[in-house]
């Protein structure tokens, strides 16, 4: 990495990388992750309630990464794809276990703690989501 | 407020030019359209540079202030505007907004980007810097990845197809083999791009546009001063800026980039055209899909129709509308903070009708567009031989 | 062309802020201005945003589209601007031509700089980008050696002292002490700053600025637009912008910064007052020999007395002239994009009365001064209760 | 080092900080250094002439570093110096072959090639100019 992180940068994150913890706008029903402090759409109405995420969702789109960036390329290739949660916000994750030619837009998909990446230089490990494939979706 | 000129055009060759440094750039293009301009130093009253990422890439801030100090113009006032891969835009648009508004007479507008100082890793990571670093970059996200998200939902919806958008990057290179200062100045074949080898499904290699290194300038005026001169000045008639969400997935649409959408309907209405009106348009084609998805925004083919258009032959150069006259970024090269200004470069030279064996016949107006990131800026202007 | 108003100013609490990354910082300062200034996300019509290296401070750029999405702002333009320790000021000064000119009515400015997410021998990579990468840095300069080098001369032609320089880092801490956003708030003894460990002789820990997290946001507006405001306005009545060579030793001296000289007195020109007209001044105290030099430069102390005079309690609060009532940069902290928005911030808070126990009796003119580097970029700006 | 150097970004002063090669304008007999290709203050009158720098000049300003950058750590305290070179450019280097306390304002001194610093990643050794007193002055 270009430059190295320090553990804030890393730890401020856990609670929505970790437990996709996240808020919600009483007002206006929207659900935003990351979580906004206050409701663009209704700024000085906005009512802000904590609310963690499902983590259900579908796949938009994605695409197969052979190129990588530092600190994955062990990884390739590998699936990125944009999930859009039941709630309605949008995020871009990998998706694991899944054969990249089986997945699919509209693939129903969930997430989980996973592994991301590690630094080269100090060898610190991050973690995050991912997304994998809902293989026996509820009725 | 006034009209606004181009009164002068220059650029270095683009590429990779390890005898170079970012000075080095800049004041070759500074000193080029000055000279082109016909004006001396004393004349100019201000610059705008755009440069994305010289921290990282040579680890040089302060990019204002070297600019005036490489082209010899300390005290005047120089400020860099940063908007990823549209800086060069972003900076031609606070030059014309400073000329527009009466501010000042004559402005510097420039762009420049030296890439090639570090390994092509580096470059890749520098990039994603464009793109949301926590949310994106950070789960394994790089640059071509998020056009190639694009990409695949645009073949979904509306059945793009691979060959179409490699037909942007044989169009595009068959044009910039008639540029001289093209990084990449030959032909390829549509085999020779659809074998290419992988980069993020369904991109390959050859649908991405190089590293590279280079600076572009331009001189704006106000139509008072312009008029003094002895060249024919090339006018600005719209103008536009927008924003987006940083993070792709936070857009409403994955298949169009709404950014471009509103500047460009900002920068016609204007100017007062249309898109039939238009000649020549210089799109960002950071990636071949970039290229389809601009000509729908921008109003040159219908929703869904950008990869069926340009495979029909449309977009060539010399047909309905020519694009990408210089090779665009694809053949011409991409040094970042300086595209949206060659671009403009570009246009004053067809509209001036200097563009050698890539002329556009009977050229009266042109576009320039210039996205940021994967399209949380964009940026339009348009450009006429006549002006009210 | 129309007066230019303040009407809404906000900052964070300046400090190492662990648990608060870029985007929240500018969020957190955009949402308390735009309360401040009574006024509707819908008003606003730009953004300009200063920002030095975020690239390498957190791999991020794109600052622009990030400030106008971490607001909510979006599709509005959004304009980052760099120039070193000066962004913030270069923010205020475009985000103030953008009013002047008429282009636009509501405009943010903006200042936003995370440093601390880097150990902190990159932070002092990372601000040698202010200075010359290769004709300085290269050689070994760190950007407190540039300083100290203008301090040594500065002893050596006029006879300041080291107790000089120390008396500022006292002044400026004992204001600090009385500023709740203030990094260290709290007083320092002149032993203190003495004993303090070398860094680059002459100058010692506590004549150095600290690293710091922060962003700063004042809202301007048009003359006709800020009066109908329940609100008093405070009035920007002169604004100047110039550069120098990147490189200290290519100045015409050692001993005054060029740059801010030719500012200063472009300002004050254009607002109509004299050095003796001025209530209150915030400065860039980088290091202790930054405010010396900024007295006498700006016309405050005559040449090679502005040692004596900040010795003397003449620039200490509530004397002849208050500087650095924040606390400066010294003090109250230094996050680099941020500092020229937070000096504006502190001036508006001044004119309107509302700065606590650090307040001015009867102030009316503030100033602020905002530098780049060694001095390759100077932004000054001149606040006042009444306009014309 | 924040990025790693392309050995082009090296190679391309080599003229410069290997042998002093710089540029004089013939119009008016300003020299520059590093090399400028026109003139600022004749612009289209200037005529550009290589010219290498003699290398003797006198110190205008010192300071000595107790805190360095990355790269330079091994070396402090060192002393940094702004020289004013005979000819008039001014340039700032390391002075070297001198104790910090006997550095003097005004004191003649003489380039000399040494070495100048090392990148930790890759141990890439940066060679460049320093400065050195003239012990006796030639009359
Ligand atoms: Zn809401
Ligand atoms: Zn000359």
């Amino acid at each position: 990495m270009p430059h190295r992180k320090s553990l804030a940068s890393i730890w401020r994150r856990i609670p929505q990388r970790y437990r996709g913890e996240s808020t919600m706008c009483l007002n206006c029903g929207r659900h935003f992750f990351p979580p906004r402090h206050f409701c663009p759409y209704c700024r000085r109405k906005s009512k802000i309630a904590p609310y963690t995420i499902s983590g259900r969702g579908k796949v938009m789109s994605y695409t197969v990464v052979h190129v990588a960036q530092e600190g994955f390329e062990r990884q390739v290739p590998y699936v990125i794809a944009i999930v859009e949660l039941e709630e309605g916000p949008k995020l871009t994750a990998q998706l694991c276990a899944v054969e990249p030619e089986d997945v699919r837009i509209g693939m129903p998909v969930e997430m989980s703690f996973r592994r991301i990446s590690e630094d080269k230089d100090d060898g610190i490990i991050h973690y995050g989501y991912k997304f994998s494939p809902i293989l026996s979706p509820k009725k | 407020m006034g009209n606004v000129a181009v009164i002068g055009a220059g650029m270095t060759k683009f590429g990779e030019l390890w005898d170079k440094g970012l000075e080095d750039l800049i004041a070759e293009a500074g000193a080029k359209a000055v000279n082109d301009a016909n004006i001396d130093g004393e004349d100019i009253q201000a610059i705008y540079g755009g440069n994305m990422s010289a921290g990282r890439f040579i680890g040089q801030e302060h990019i204002g202030a070297l600019i005036a100090d490489a082209i010899g113009l300390t005290p005047i006032p120089s400020t860099r505007v940063e908007a990823a891969c549209a800086s060069g835009g972003l900076a031609l648009r606070e030059a014309y907004l400073a000329v527009k508004s009466g501010t000042y007479d004559v402005v510097v507008a420039g762009g420049v980007e030296k890439m090639t100082d570090v390994y092509s890793e580096q470059v890749t990571q520098t990039l994603g810097g464009a793109g949301d670093q926590q949310w994106e970059v950070f789960n394994g996200v790089t640059f071509p990845s998020l056009y190639a998200m694009m990409a695949r939902r645009h073949m979904h919806d509306y059945g793009t197809t691979e060959e179409q958008m490699a037909a942007v990057a044989v169009k595009n290179h068959s044009n910039g083999s008639k540029n001289p200062y093209a990084q990449f100045p030959f032909k390829v074949t549509l085999e020779q791009v659809m074998s290419s080898s992988k980069v993020a499904e369904p991109l390959k290699l050859l649908d991405c546009s190089p590293i590279t290194d280079g600076a572009a300038v331009v001189i704006l005026a106000s139509e008072k001063f312009a008029r003094k001169l002895p060249q024919e000045p090339i006018w600005i008639i719209g103008s536009a800026h927008t924003t987006d969400t940083l993070a792709l997935h936070d857009r409403k649409s994955l298949t169009s980039i709404e950014a471009t959408r509103l500047a460009g309907r900002q920068a016609m209405k204007q100017a007062g055209v249309t898109p039939k009106d238009i000649d020549l348009a210089e799109v960002h084609d950071c990636f071949t899909i970039a290229e389809i998805m601009a000509m729908e925004d921008l109003g040159f083919s219908k929703r869904g129709e950008g990869g069926k258009d340009v495979e029909s032959g449309k977009f060539n150069l010399n047909s309905e509308l020519s694009v990408n006259t210089s090779g665009g970024l694809k053949s011409c090269g991409h040094p970042v903070g300086a595209t949206g200004i060659k671009q403009a470069v570009e246009v004053t030279w067809q509209l001036r009708g200097e563009a050698g064996k890539r002329q556009v016949d009977d050229a009266k107006v042109g576009l320039t567009h210039n996205v940021g990131g994967s399209g949380a800026t964009a940026v339009v202007h348009i450009f006429s031989k006549e002006v009210d």
